[in-house]
């Protein structure tokens, strides 16, 4: 999209790959380290666990989107505006599905959540469609299939059934009794993750893709089922968020999962996953939402004056850092002299 | 004093990157009406100064006088205000614009402020007569083949009027014919008082249209002289530094069982009926010219490129047209004459890159470790001698021939048993040069087959054991191996020469 | 080797040597499939929808494409220019409400006048941040978009700013030969209708950039720049400025539009930019703008914004539900950019081909059917077309 | 690929978009003669009808519209001061109006009656579905078109579409209370009797409207605080959760419970107010961060949402083991009747989403009638469901 500066310009860059990544990733968590210590000075109860267990809360839905859609991004296809739409999908199936008992359901949400990603995965990865066009096109007809299919109205767990209360337990479920089921499943998300895109033949596979598209292809890697698997990755993980989120507002409905889409493409830039493809690291994108939800938790706790739109405000803030912290990424980068992407 | 009719005069000039000094303290040179070569290895600096002449550097150091006075270069536009006109190596048209606007860039001409067409048409289709080209001016730049766009690039060249023009490497995608139009060009601007720098790997085309030779080598200069002067070996000599024996010795092979069989492949519009054989132990060398649909049949043949008919068959089992994946899995490679956009991931480390032909083999139940790449890579940097050795460094950290030794290392570490190498020495210095093709050498002696397309025609005659010729998308024939030479090649390309039947 | 009859494979089932009956035909369809859209859609509402084809609800769907159109052209310069400017809904909201909150203060021209500068001050501040930072136009403007959105919140305090009269509102909308809709020859009113000055504005900002960027060696300096940066930068073009430029022409395009939106409308609200981004997304790609860049024609996004604009229309003229406009669009969007990928496809694997050997082919087709193909001639007789040009 | 084909899916598509298009429902022929339209149209009786929990469905509130004298200016008055409010809650009950058109007085029997919803949404699915009880019933034509997702140009263009139709009367539910204005404006220009529905249009607007129908946001709000405060023993600090910027309910289900709970219980504090746009999600986390914040100090939270915003709340609170804070809400969602049975919410606005719906259609059927002196405003009545009597409103509407 962002056409390459004059190579003219790009210095030679002298050794170090994995120095950027690094950097990226220590940029990150050198803002959430900053964060941290801000928190600490501004309230005695910022470093309070409920506290921090709250900001966690917060962002782990975001955390197994984001893990998903990094995949997405580190292929350079940038970003999958279809996300809110297949969790809402998933969601509401999943509710539909109840019926057919409540292992079943979770597993038909997810794989409807799956199936529309291998569509976009289909149509972008064989026949080369602008990811942004196509999975906004993609995100149009899911929203209208949805209201049409439930002709407007919210469908809800049926409390009477085993199934209805589960689902409905879902999100509140604890593993063992203590681990948060959703905190659990980005924690599994997150690991398989990393552990895919670093230590498996697709995520090498990926990552030639992503840096150089035409020569992964001259390498006789097969590019468009890369691509294909790195957006079905990314329903797959957005179907699961979709039927947590689901099962947290106790209703199927289609405005579940709204702003999910930029709100996550935020999160794994500011992880240090660069547009350009083929770099950053899971542990990065961790960090980005770890950042965020430090943000956001922060400034609630700041004691601005009553009465003020407060979201407002924190948004700008979030907006202005955003700009900023990749602003710094990418400047290192040329100076330890990457190229600009 | 002695600038008189000195159109260019540069007096140390330096510039430096990160990490390393690429130009080093240079003085160079050039008179109205004369054409100055400027020669050397791949990352001797070449480039490097004439960018600085383009203007691509706000950042050099050192003078730069023209006609005796002083200017900044720090810009193309102060550059082209200067006279400066350069053809760059890779080519610097925008695809979706037309020819017409391409050559006029930056200069339309306009009418009330508004562009003035007709004009824009008109003038384009006279420049575009100059370097032979009957296009419509109005065909988007996407639409032309690969070497009408280079004719196209330097048609843009001319169109500025330049009083010093600069060719980096203008005849890599020009047929014979082409280059020779070129060359009368370029003596009918000297004639008219323009001052040329020219800067080429062939030997053979800077005796020919030079009047000066400098030789660049390692950032600093080596020597400057006049063409008469000097041979090419002389020439070779300074370019490394010592003295190269001969670029490679012919070699003699008993040929094996045969490997691979190629029957009445055709590609429409590309290669129509071709059929040959490779026999195991052998390289085959693809004569022709740019153009004549080798580099089209390489690639369909190993599944990059569609097929439309005919069948490829490896030890007698026909490869699956139209899947690269599988042509691999069957035991091809094709190294692609395009190393910066096709052969190489330049952000990538040379580990990465040599390895990345070979992940599947590097997997345990799923598990990708390149550690276990590790012996394999080192042997080859080893082998290959790829300066500076480090894996971990970055590939376009690399000058072009040590690039083209990691491309050919991917492709060896794949341990093909047929491969196609595409130009393996375009672009590449002779310290290079003489690396790779002890690697073809090697290769064959160790039974693969290999096939060759190469323009350089030395290295084709010297490697190759048996020789055909492709021209306008057919294979025309097998040069008798008794009298294959540089010059039987070259006639048969044309269509001159007498072959038997392949 | 014995010369034997080549494997049949998949394509060649259609030797190209065959001359497409169509071709020319299809071509045509592909060149101009904005407008061949456009009637379709026209045609079918017109058939199927009651209220459809009416003087009055033409210049309803002309005043609902005039809403987004300035900040489309906008998107578009930006999108040749090779960059996406994804603040433009917030930029048009911004306007709006700026001209709203301003005018009682500074009158209407002041308040435009603000508005707009704030619009290109935006437009700059992307341009700079991409150019000059070199940070990625999607993250810049991503970033941007928030900002702009939340600060006008808070401007407005998360309410609706009305206008204190409704005089500007009224001379927007009043179409500048205003007939009586129900006395009037409908002819007539096809004609005057939908000239309002709101729709006069939006057209104008059309027809300039479109002479701008066609017809001017600024304009098609922004075409080089955009397909070929370091081209453009090796002509001596300021690539930078260029870019700048870019942003700060959809900045101010966009407010303006917004403003004009407020000011018809007679209220600024947050809501006005919102969806509108989505919506011009869709109208630009589909008017043949690429997403790579130096391609495109505001003429195309607009025509493809009137077909939005007319295909929601008539939906709702058939009293069909939000759900079903939006599978609609959506729709619409997919097949126009499958269509899209299939020409390049078919562009690409054409690309390159030699006339001479496409026309000996064609000779043999004539000659002998395909299956005998492979044995005609050994490799190396002398052929037709042997001795065409010397390259393809 | 040849232009047919193009064609052909492109018609496929379209023909594929109309076919999923809801067409008006038929509606029952008007006889000829207006005397005996009327008089069919007038025998019609609707008050039998009940909506989906059992409610009676056409329902309003007969206490007499008596607004306190106007303020000089009253945006100087301090804002938990209840007349700063003035003319968004006693917007148009002075009951001004520019040139309304007569009624036809030919009866409802077959008029053509087309309805702008401001989104799609579960309540306005409701809303429509007593609409259409009545319009039904009534014999009247409906037409309902949606703003796409609350959006103010596209209402505005189906404003301009309804004036190019021209049907016997609209029913508007307005995206935004100051820029539906200029629209009704130009309706009531157009010669288009207009009802504006549940979202109370400021003042500016009303001279244009029949009437306004909808709940009394600032007096159920009024009712609300109270049972609010009884149950916080008049006193301790609240927090509340804002309505979505741009509608009335932003305004008024924040500032009556303010200015009421200063009037009635000065000891209770209101520590903060924030709208997280009903998502449950931004909800739990800015209550969290609430009682993070404020401690034990906070002992209660109003909600202008007990759907996506109070399952938000619940949520924090049950996270800090909070179930202590008092709990109240707007409106009566299955979600949030299930929690007044649980015990995690202690009180919610009755708004039936149909009746909401039914009552523009009754009146707009009174009107076809001949009935002309309306009221400049019809409220719901006003009601607060707790635990007590919550069973009698099951099943919830949506």
């Amino acid at each position: 999209m962002s056409p390459p500066p004059p190579a003219a310009r790009r210095t030679r860059p002298p050794a170090g790959g994995r120095v950027f990544g690094a950097l990226n990733v220590l940029g990150v968590y050198g803002l959430v380290g900053g964060l941290f210590a801000l928190g600490c000075a501004i309230s005695r109860e910022f470093i309070s666990p409920d506290n921090l267990m709250n900001a966690l809360r917060a962002v782990t839905l975001l955390g197994i989107v984001a893990v998903g859609l990094a995949f997405v991004t580190y292929s350079r296809h940038y970003v999958d505006l279809s996300i809110p739409g297949i969790m809402a999908l998933s969601g509401t199936v999943a509710v539909w599905a109840l019926k057919f008992g409540f292992v079943p359901s979770l597993a038909i949400g997810l794989a409807v959540g799956a199936l529309v990603g291998l569509v976009n995965g289909l149509v972008i990865g064989y026949l080369r469609l602008n990811p942004i066009i196509w999975t906004l096109a993609m995100m149009s007809l899911l929203s209208g299939v949805i209201r049409w299919a439930y002709a407007g109205r919210q469908i809800y767990p049926d409390k009477a059934t085993a199934a209805g209360r589960a689902f409905l337990e879902l999100y509140h479920h604890r593993l063992l009794g203590l681990l948060p089921l959703p905190v659990a499943v980005l924690l599994a998300v997150a690991a398989g993750g990393y552990f895919l895109m670093r230590h498996t033949g697709y995520g090498a596979r990926l990552k030639l893709t992503g840096s150089a598209y035409e020569v992964a292809r001259l390498t006789g890697i097969n590019v468009r089922r890369a691509v294909a698997g790195a957006f079905v990755i990314s329903s797959l993980t957005s179907a699961a968020a979709g039927v947590l989120l689901t099962s947290f507002n106790k209703v199927g409905a289609v405005y579940i999962g709204g702003g999910y889409d930029f709100r996550t493409i935020t999160a794994v830039v500011l992880g240090g996953m660069t547009l350009a493809g083929g770099r950053g690291s899971i542990v990065g994108v961790l960090g980005g939402v770890a950042a965020i939800a430090l943000m956001n938790n922060v400034m609630s706790l700041v004691r601005v004056g009553q009465f003020v739109l407060g979201d407002f405000q924190q948004n700008i803030v979030q907006g202005a850092v955003f700009i900023l912290v990749v602003g710094i990424n990418s400047f290192a980068r040329r100076r330890t002299g990457g190229d600009d992407a | 004093m002695e600038d008189i009719g000195v159109a260019l005069r540069m007096v140390g000039v330096s510039k430096r990157y990160p990490g390393t000094l690429a130009v080093d303290d240079v003085n160079f040179d050039v008179r109205a009406g004369e054409v100055h070569a400027l020669i050397g290895e791949n990352g001797a600096g070449k480039s490097t100064l004439m960018m600085v002449l383009a203007g691509a550097f706000d950042d050099y150091t050192g003078q730069v006088c023209l006609g005796g006075t002083a200017v900044g270069l720090h810009s193309p536009a102060a550059a082209k205000a200067a006279g400066i006109q350069m053809i760059h190596q890779e080519l610097s048209l925008a695809a979706p614009l037309s020819i017409a606007e391409n050559v006029l860039a930056g200069r339309l001409p306009r009418r009330a402020g508004l562009l003035d067409r007709r004009r824009m048409l008109s003038e384009t289709r006279r420049h575009l007569a100059r370097v032979g080209l009957e296009l419509d001016p109005q065909t988007p730049v996407e639409e032309i083949s690969l070497h009408e766009a280079q004719l196209v690039e330097i048609a843009k060249a001319l169109a500025n009027a330049p009083c010093i023009l600069v060719m980096d490497e203008p005849t890599s995608a020009l047929s014979r014919a082409e280059v020779q139009r070129l060359f009368e060009i370029i003596r009918r601007l000297r004639r008219q008082g323009l001052a040329v720098v020219y800067i080429s790997h062939h030997l053979s085309e800077v005796l020919q249209i030079a009047d000066r030779v400098t030789v660049l080598r390692d950032g600093r200069k080596v020597a400057t002289e006049p063409v008469a002067a000097v041979t090419a070996a002389q020439l070779v000599e300074r370019m490394v530094g010592r003295s190269v024996s001969g670029l490679c010795a012919r070699r003699k092979t008993a040929p094996g069982a045969e490997k691979l069989v190629v029957e009445h492949l055709s590609r429409y519009g590309f290669f129509h009926d071709v059929s040959f054989t490779v026999r195991a132990g052998e390289v085959l060398g693809i004569g022709g010219l740019s153009g004549s649909g080798r580099s089209e049949l390489a690639r369909s043949l190993c599944g990059i490129d569609p097929v439309d008919a005919g069948r490829v068959l490896l030890d007698g089992r026909p490869v699956r047209p139209g899947s690269y994946g599988a042509a691999i899995r069957a035991g091809l490679g094709y190294l692609t004459e395009d190393r910066k956009t096709q052969g190489l991931a330049l952000r990538m480390s040379v580990a990465e890159n040599v390895l990345s032909a070979v992940i599947p083999r590097h997997c345990r139940h799923g598990v990708y470790s390149p550690r276990r790449g590790g012996g394999l890579l080192a042997r080859l940097i080893d082998r290959l001698s790829i300066q500076p050795p480090g894996p971990g460094r970055i590939v376009s950290a690399l000058s072009g021939g040590n690039q083209q030794k990691a491309l050919l290392a991917k492709w060896l570490a794949a341990d093909p048993q047929v491969l196609l190498l595409d130009e393996p020495t375009r672009g590449v210095d002779v310290g290079a040069k003489v690396v790779i093709h002890q690697a073809v050498a090697e290769l064959a002696d160790a039974g693969r087959s290999v096939v060759l397309i190469s323009s350089d025609l030395p290295e084709l005659v010297a490697l190759s054991d048996r020789i055909v010729i492709m021209r306008q998308g057919h294979l025309i024939g097998q040069l008798d191996p008794a009298e294959a030479s540089e010059a039987s090649v070259l006639l048969a390309a044309n269509g001159e020469g007498k072959l038997v039947p392949a | 080797m014995t010369p034997s009859a080549p494997a049949p494979t998949r394509a060649a089932a259609r030797p190209p040597g065959r001359a497409r009956p169509f071709a020319k035909a299809a071509a045509a369809a592909y060149r101009y499939r904005v407008y061949l859209l456009c009637t379709i859609i026209f045609a079918v509402m017109g058939a199927a929808a009651p209220h459809f084809l009416t003087p009055g609800n033409f210049s309803n769907v002309l005043k609902g494409t005039s809403t987004n159109l300035p900040a489309a052209v906008g998107f578009t310069i930006v999108l040749i220019a090779g960059q996406l400017d994804l603040s433009v809904g917030s930029a048009m909201t911004m306007g709006g409400i700026l001209v709203m909150g301003l005018s009682p203060s500074l009158g209407w021209a002041g308040a435009f006048g603000v508005a707009v500068l704030c619009g290109l001050g935006l437009g700059l501040t992307n341009g700079l941040l991409v150019a000059k930072a070199r940070i990625n136009s999607f993250i810049v403007t991503l970033g941007t978009m928030i900002i702009v959105y939340n600060a006008m919140a808070i401007y407005c305090r998360g309410g609706t700013i009305p206008a204190t009269t409704f005089a500007l509102s009224d001379f927007l909308q009043r179409p500048v030969v205003d007939l009586d809709p129900r006395g009037a020859p409908p002819a007539l009113l096809w004609l005057t209708l939908w000239l309002t000055p709101r729709n006069l504005v939006s057209l104008a900002v059309m027809a300039a950039a479109a002479v701008f960027l066609r017809r001017t060696p600024a304009g098609r300096g922004l075409h080089l720049m955009g397909g070929n940066p370091q081209a453009a930068w090796y002509s001596g073009l300021h690539v930078d400025r260029y870019v700048i430029g870019a942003f700060a022409l959809s900045g101010l395009l966009a407010a303006v539009g917004g403003a004009v939106v407020a000011a018809g409308e007679a209220a600024g609200s947050l809501k006005l930019g919102e969806n509108s981004l989505m919506t011009i997304v869709a109208a630009v790609i589909i008017g043949g703008t690429s997403m790579e860049g130096g391609k495109g024609t505001v003429v195309g996004t607009t025509v493809a914004l009137v077909a939005l604009t007319a295909l929601i229309n008539g939906l709702s003229c058939l009293g069909a539900g939000h759900e079903v406009q939006l599978v609609a669009s959506g729709l619409v969007l997919a097949l126009i950019i499958l269509y899209d990928a299939y020409w390049l496809h078919r562009r690409q694997r054409r690309r390159g081909q030699r006339k001479d050997l496409l026309e000996e082919l064609q000779a043999r087709a004539a000659s002998d059917p395909p299956a005998g193909r492979g044995s005609q001639g050994a490799p190396s007789a002398p052929g037709p077309g042997r001795e065409g040009r010397s390259h393809g | 690929m040849t232009t047919r084909r193009t064609a052909a899916w492109a018609m496929a598509a379209m023909l594929g978009a109309i076919g999923g298009c809801r067409s008006e429902p038929a509606g029952r022929k008007a006889p000829a003669d207006r005397a005996e339209a009327l008089k069919q149209s007038l025998a019609v009786d609707v008050s039998g009808l009940k909506s989906a929990d059992t409610q009676p469905l056409i329902i309003m509130d007969e206490t007499p519209l008596q607004p306190p004298p106007r303020p000089a200016d009253p945006l100087k008055l301090p804002e938990d001061d209840p007349l700063h409010w003035y003319d968004m809650e006693y917007a148009g009950w002075r009951g001004r109006k520019v040139n309304l058109p007569r009624s036809p007085g030919d009866g409802a029997l077959g008029k053509r009656v087309i309805c702008l919803r401001h989104m799609d949404h579960p309540y306005t699915t409701a809303y429509t579905r007593g609409m259409e009880k009545v319009a039904g019933a009534c014999g009247i034509r409906l037409k309902t078109l949606t703003a796409g997702n609350a959006d103010v140009n596209i209402q505005s263009q189906q404003v301009d579409q309804v004036v190019n139709e021209r049907p016997d009367l609209v029913i508007l539910f307005p995206v935004d209370a100051t820029a539906v204005v200029p629209m009704l404006r130009k309706l009531n220009q157009a010669g288009v009797p207009i009802i504006a529905s549940n979202l109370l249009p400021v003042d500016q607007g009303m001279p244009y409207v029949l009437t306004w129908t909808g709940p009394d946001d600032w007096g159920q709000f009024r009712m609300l605080a109270r049972e609010f405060a009884k149950r916080m023993n008049h006193e301790g600090g609240y927090c509340i959760v804002r309505h979505m910027p741009g509608g009335s309910p932003f305004f008024s289900r924040t500032f009556s419970v303010v200015t009421e709970l200063k009037k009635i219980a000065p000891r209770m504090k209101c520590f903060d107010m924030q709208t997280t746009l009903l998502e449950a999600e931004k909800t739990a986390q800015v209550v969290s961060g609430w009682i993070t914040k404020y401690g034990a100090e906070l002992k209660g939270i109003v909600s202008a949402d007990d759907s996506g915003a109070q399952i938000g709340i619940n949520e924090a609170c049950r996270n800090a083991g909070r179930e202590d804070i008092i709990r109240v809400a707007a409106g009566n969602s299955k979600v949030g009747m299930d929690f007044i049975k649980a015990g995690k919410l202690h009180g919610i606005t009755y708004q039936s989403a149909e009746a909401d719906g039914a009552l523009p259609m009754k009146i707009a059927a009174d009107w076809f009638n001949g009935k002309e002196d309306l009221k400049p405003v019809y409220y719901l009545p006003k009601h607060v469901i707790t635990a007590k009597d919550v069973d009698q409103y099951m099943p919830a509407q949506w």
